[in-house]
């Protein structure tokens, strides 16, 4: 299979006002992933299927990630020249290293929400190609294209990230809550989720919990 | 229902089943239609499902499957805790299949960290997915056959057999079902050679079991006459809907994540891949019999072959393991299908993202594709023959 | 048939009257006190009353030991069949509950007991909304109209309840009754699994009355009788002298047999046709809103059903009460047929254990391309026989040949037509 | 032929129905309150603490309240209170211990990162409680057993960590020796042995963390 960069390439030259960016992965695994703009991607996503080259027909994976906003603390390493020799070079000498200073930058990335789809090819059994949408921000309501259209395997996992991040799918064709019941309000997936405060008294001995517990159940229900 | 009626049909171009035709008719056509909600008490649902059907007599015109009453959040549960504690909760997703769960969350993880993971271990990891492969394929035949009405009769056969697997785990890893055993970089404990022995000789009594099982079943008039043709699914709707495992061979589709990937060490091994052609609940019954004669051919090979060495890689960290910042997509071809895990690390001792692909929920994308036109009886056989466990499905 | 024996089928009072009455008969006394038990034993309760009201009590008494026996022979089918199903299934079937007041396990057999006290001390609940009259009153008419059909069929020697001239007719008459009560129940619990049901038992009930029926006919013709005890007598003979001349040892009859078989248990709601409670689907059907007392009825009234019709194909195609050999005629009338129904009722458990359960399209289809034309084939077949009666010699085994041809050709072109696109497959494997 | 299939069924079932008369193969069910499987020495169903000391069940538990296992505790059922001194020292015992067993999914994570060989599992099953509440929170002094029961148990398992803690405990004693000595050579770089034993090198059956941290 071609490398993601091809990829990328044989797509820009496909789609030249495409916003297409590699996202490496920095971990041992070694999966780069492609990031595709969200007016796009449906094209895009058409063109990954039915490419012969690629026929990437297989749509495994579907999940959703919330970034939060964070603040990034990058180590920058700078090479400083080496000082100048005062005294002339002695070739005993060890020969004098280059110094590389650390710096520390605070960098403030905010949040977004974040569609991976990793795709395979059943016919030509090769893969992955691993799609990335994000919105812009974290604000409600986040909505990205919806890819069922192309790959029918994204209909029910597609509902899921809608039921449990938030995210509204356009185009899909029957966005409706899947895990959560239909009554239900907020997105539990979120990293910002805060859990609703009804436990049911347990004779849990963990103080956090107790206290919670404690709140809503000042006796426990039939203490012997 | 509270939420109104979803749309009655999918975009044009997307592949669609046979029976697409009934979805697009107007019910005012139909006159009186009944709703039946069957489930999510039902005693074939296999657990707590539901599944809202519209019957124009017998003949299914619509059917929603509603589920989520067993979700508890496993993926926000994967991650709260650590890498090493969510293994016990991987063996709770599919309660059938804990060993391939294990397996598959083991190698996302030994994928995010670079993990080697030593010879022997893996042929153990074969044996254990090869059983799990039997006992789930097992337990099915059981679970359908009882849905076609049998009294229970193929199913306590069925479960007879699958307790001598449970008990080789039991004395394995100390748990029938949950058995909580493999470990980033190997697994817990080293199989004794009295346990292989068993392994040996329940191997050489499953062709023996499957020969009568499909005396009892196969062959039958009835059983065919209910399975044959009904619930029929294609190729293109299957490979579009994400369909995989033996749901994926029984259409045709010749895609084995065991050949495809050659993860662990099963390209050592001879086996086949069957193929069905029809895609209907035959097929799909028969493509689990066939690979569990194929998974018996494994289980002899990698207990010939199995090699003396470490259990567990010497280099493995379970308490306190953080892995660098990256992601890893970790996917072995379970019983059921593809089972996945996907992690995101940033570089703390829980996964900042942490997603299981679970294969009874995409593979039931396409439930009300193939039940509809078809009557409220094949609707149980075909649920049946997915072979969903809800408590994947609903995580 | 003279005008006091018309009165005796429209009126079963006048036939008490008259001195031809099955219960004023005596057996001969040829017959061994064994097999005159059953007569004696009534002799001797009612025998001193005068003539007119010994009619009465008979009939009374009669009554009560049919309703007795079958009562205690459901207890007793009840835990026969939960221990044929555990053990064909590998396991011990119910063998805990005790004996009352005694703590002794004497494997199970306590456990209609135990059964029936939980039956009758659960709550009856009627669901809100419900035909609660119609709900009331489908389990009593079920059990009724089943009861019915035991009267007609003859126990042993003399032993009917009743001995009506056209009693196959009343037999069939009745039985076809007890779908409407299936139809009653479904209907009246407001439910819609068990209004789905009450449609499949309609379907049922039309589709398999026919082949029933149509299995009968040949019998009847060649018994030249509706009497089933005229029909048992014709099947006393002996075919060289000690072969039984069962109706079921001939062509006709074995087909006239299968066809009957395997629409009783169609007409019974028993698996593979149990689809009216099909538990897979419909959860437990019309049964489904039904608990307590009346549960224990249906459940009653469903196996007196099933003895009934296992009773009539014993009386119609297996010989009634009749020794199977000349030399065992010393065991009394009843007793073999006591055997002859337990082994059926054994069948049809056997079936139940080893069968899944047809869909309502195959069903239908089982019964109007398969058993309706067969039964009907068969009715030719009959007339041949009964056309060749004469033919001897070597003749005999050409007219066996032809018969068995005209059954087993049907069959075979039938059933290939029937399981059309359905057989064993090949499976390819990935290259 | 229409039937065949069916047919064969029926020998199928028929073999088995006289099978279970006769043969062990078929009849496999056992009459549980009765009859009870032997269990494998594997198995395992919730944990218990190990004491050394018949005599004192809590003084001589092998617990030092690390709390490793509670914080590793998948469902979060372990709950450790330290004991102190007056003064406020760590006397390195736990003062509470509890399990909450109708939490607890018998993991056998706590067992394996466990430095000290102080909790294992059990094998008790019938557990059935009244008390919905209390009756499943187990504390220490329920939890605690002696080593023979957990030899009784696990006893192949058992053998190895009594071996592996009477190593240790030889060369604590040698470490002692060697600073009782100290102007004999320097003083070896053993832990201090106010500390406790030193972890058992990384076995087969669970992989120990290099040094017990601070409680």
């Amino acid at each position: 299979m071609e490398s993601l960069e091809q990829i990328r390439e044989r797509l820009l030259a496909r789609f030249p006002d495409a916003a297409l960016t590699v996202i490496a992965n920095p971990g041992p695994a070694g999966q780069p992933s492609l990031l595709v703009g969200s007016p796009h991607a449906a094209s895009i996503a058409a063109f990954l299927r039915d490419d012969p080259a690629l026929r990437l027909d297989y749509c495994s994976n579907v999940t959703g990630v919330d970034w939060p906003d964070r603040e990034v603390v990058e180590t920058i390493k700078r090479t400083v020249p080496p000082p100048p020799p005062a005294a002339p070079a002695d070739p005993s000498a060890p020969p004098v290293t280059p110094k590389v200073i650390e710096e520390k930058v605070k960098r403030h990335i905010p949040g977004y929400f974040e569609v991976v789809y990793h795709l395979y090819s059943m016919a030509l059994k090769h893969g992955p190609v691993i799609l990335r949408t994000r919105t812009a921000d974290r604000t409600d309501p986040a909505s990205l294209p919806s890819l069922t259209p192309i790959w029918r395997a994204c209909e029910f996992q597609e509902r899921e990230v809608y039921d449990l991040f938030g995210i509204r799918f356009t185009g899909h064709p029957d966005l409706r809550r899947i895990l959560m019941w239909d009554e239900f309000k907020d997105y539990p997936m979120r990293k910002d989720y805060v859990e609703p405060d009804d436990y049911e008294w347990e004779p849990t001995p963990h103080g956090a919990v107790l206290d919670k517990a404690r709140r809503h159940y000042p006796a426990p229900p039939e203490s012997r | 229902m509270t939420s109104p009626a979803a749309p009655s049909s999918f975009p044009s171009g997307l592949p669609s089943s046979p029976g697409a035709h009934v979805r697009a008719v107007h019910d005012d056509f139909h006159g009186d239609l009944l709703e039946v909600s069957m489930g999510p008490h039902h005693p074939s649902t296999h657990g707590v499902f539901r599944m809202i059907v519209t019957l124009d007599g017998e003949r299914i015109v619509r059917l929603k499957p509603v589920f989520g009453y067993l979700h508890r959040n496993h993926e926000k549960l994967g991650e709260q805790t650590t890498y090493l504690a969510s293994m016990p909760y991987t063996d709770r997703l599919d309660y059938l299949n804990s060993m391939t769960n294990n397996w598959a969350y083991a190698i996302a993880v030994e994928k995010l960290a670079g993990q080697a993971v030593p010879e022997r271990a893996e042929y153990v990891r074969v044996i254990l997915a090869e059983l799990t492969r039997l006992l789930n394929h097992t337990c099915l035949a059981g679970f359908l056959l009882q849905d076609t009405g049998c009294s229970g009769t193929p199913l306590m056969y069925a479960f007879r057999e699958r307790e001598k697997i449970l008990d080789l785990f039991e004395s394995l890893s100390g748990s029938r079902m949950m058995c909580n055993f493999q470990r980033f970089g190997g697994c817990r404990l080293d199989p004794t050679p009295e346990w292989l022995a068993a392994v040996r000789q329940l191997v050489d009594g499953y062709g023996r079991f499957l020969d009568e099982f499909e005396a009892l079943i196969s062959g039958n008039e009835i059983v065919m006459a209910r399975t044959q043709g009904t619930g029929v699914l294609t190729p293109a709707l299957a490979i579009s809907a994400g369909v995989t495992g033996p749901m994926l061979r029984a259409t045709g589709v010749d895609y084995d994540l065991r050949k495809v990937d050659g993860y662990g060490v099963y390209p050592r091994f001879e086996f086949r891949v069957p193929l069905g052609a029809h895609g209907d609940t035959y097929d799909r019954y028969m493509i689990r019999i066939l690979e569990m004669r194929e998974s018996i051919q494994i289980l002899r090979q990698a207990l010939r072959d199995l090699p003396a060495g470490p259990i567990l890689d010497p280099k493995a960290k379970n308490r306190g393991f953080r892995p660098k910042p990256g992601e890893a997509y970790g996917r072995i071809e379970g019983p059921k299908g593809e089972i996945g895990f996907y992690l995101i690390s940033d570089g703390s001792p829980n996964p900042f993202r942490y997603r299981v692909r679970p294969p009874s929920f995409v593979n039931l994308t396409i439930l009300e594709d193939m039940c509809l036109g078809q009557t409220v009886a094949d609707a149980v056989i075909i649920l049946g023959s997915i072979d969903i466990v809800l408590g994947e499905v609903d995580r | 048939m003279s005008l006091p024996g018309q009165l005796s089928v429209l009126f079963p009072l006048a036939s008490g009257l008259g001195a031809s009455s099955p219960l004023a008969a005596v057996l001969p006394a040829s017959d061994s006190a064994l097999e005159r038990l059953p007569l004696t034993l009534r002799g001797l309760l009612t025998g001193w009353l005068p003539a007119s009201w010994q009619w009465l009590a008979n009939s009374l008494i009669a009554i009560v030991v049919l309703i007795v026996a079958f009562a205690s022979l459901f207890a007793l089918l009840t835990l026969a069949e939960r221990k044929i199903l555990g053990r064909v299934q590998n396991r011990p079937g119910p063998n805990r509950a005790p004996l009352p007041f005694l703590n002794l396990r004497t494997y199970g057999l306590a456990q209609p007991v135990a059964d029936g006290v939980k039956m009758l001390t659960k709550e009856d609940i009627v669901p809100d909304g419900a035909d609660r009259v119609l709900h009331f009153l489908a389990p009593i008419a079920l059990l009724a109209f089943s009861i019915l059909t035991l009267a007609v069929i003859p126990y042993g020697r003399l032993l009917v309840a009743l001995d009506l001239d056209a009693s196959v007719l009343f037999f069939f008459a009745a039985g076809a009754a007890t779908e409407l009560a299936v139809f009653m129940a479904g209907w009246a619990s407001r439910n819609k699994y068990s209004l789905l049901a009450a449609m499949r038992a309609l379907a049922q009930l039309i589709s398999y009355e026919l082949p029933l029926l149509l299995s009968v006919v040949p019998v009847v013709l060649m018994a030249g009788s509706l009497s089933t005890s005229v029909i048992v007598e014709r099947q006393g003979e002996w075919w060289l002298g000690f072969l039984p001349r069962w109706y079921v040892f001939t062509p006709w009859g074995l087909a006239g047999f299968l066809v009957f078989f395997v629409a009783s248990l169609a007409e019974s709601n028993r698996s593979p046709f149990d689809l009216p409670e099909a538990e897979s689907e419909l959860i437990a059907g019309h049964l489904t809103e039904y608990s307590g007392f009346k549960y224990a009825l249906f459940f009653m009234a469903e196996y007196f059903g099933m003895c009934a019709l296992c009773g009539m194909a014993v009386t119609l195609f297996l010989g009634g009460w009749q020794a199977p050999l000349p030399f065992l005629s010393f065991i009394p009338s009843y007793l073999w047929f006591a055997g002859k129904l337990l082994a059926l009722l054994g069948v049809f458990m056997w079936i139940r254990a080893s069968f899944p359960r047809l869909r309502i399209d195959q069903l239908t289809r089982l019964a109007w391309k398969f058993l309706v034309p067969l039964a009907l084939i068969n009715l030719g077949t009959t007339a041949f026989w009964s056309l060749t009666a004469d033919w001897a010699g070597l003749l005999q085994p050409l007219r066996w040949l032809i018969a068995a041809g005209l059954i087993a050709g049907p069959f075979l072109l039938l059933g290939r037509n029937l399981s059309k696109g359905l057989g064993p497959r090949t499976y390819r494997y990935a290259a | 032929m229409l039937g065949t299939g069916l047919l064969q069924g029926l020998a199928v079932t028929a073999k088995n129905l006289v099978g279970s008369f006769h043969d062990p193969e078929r009849y496999v069910t056992m009459e549980y309150p009765e009859v009870k499987t032997k269990l494998p020495e594997n198995y395992r169903n919730f944990p218990f603490l190990v004491h050394d000391d018949p005599k004192d069940p809590l003084g001589s538990l092998r617990c030092v309240a690390c709390t490793i296992c509670e914080t590793e505790c998948p469902p979060q059922c372990i709950y450790i209170v330290m004991d102190r001194d007056e003064k406020g020292k760590a006397l390195k015992r736990p003062k509470v211990f509890d399990i909450d067993i109708s939490v607890c999914m018998s993991c056998q994570i706590c067992v394996e990162v466990c430095p000290f060989d102080a909790i294992k599992m059990d094998q008790h099953y019938e557990i059935a409680e009244t008390n919905r509440f209390q009756g499943l929170l187990l504390s220490r002094e329920q939890l605690s057993k002696s080593n023979a029961y957990y030899h009784q148990l696990h006893p192949t398992e058992a053998a190895a960590v009594d071996a592996l803690l009477a190593e240790q405990k030889a060369k604590q004693a040698a470490a002692k020796a060697a600073k009782a000595a100290p102007a004999a050579k320097p003083p070896a770089p053993a832990a201090p042995a106010a500390n406790p034993p030193p972890p058992p090198a990384p076995s087969a059956e669970a992989p120990k963390p290099p040094t017990p941290p601070a409680p």
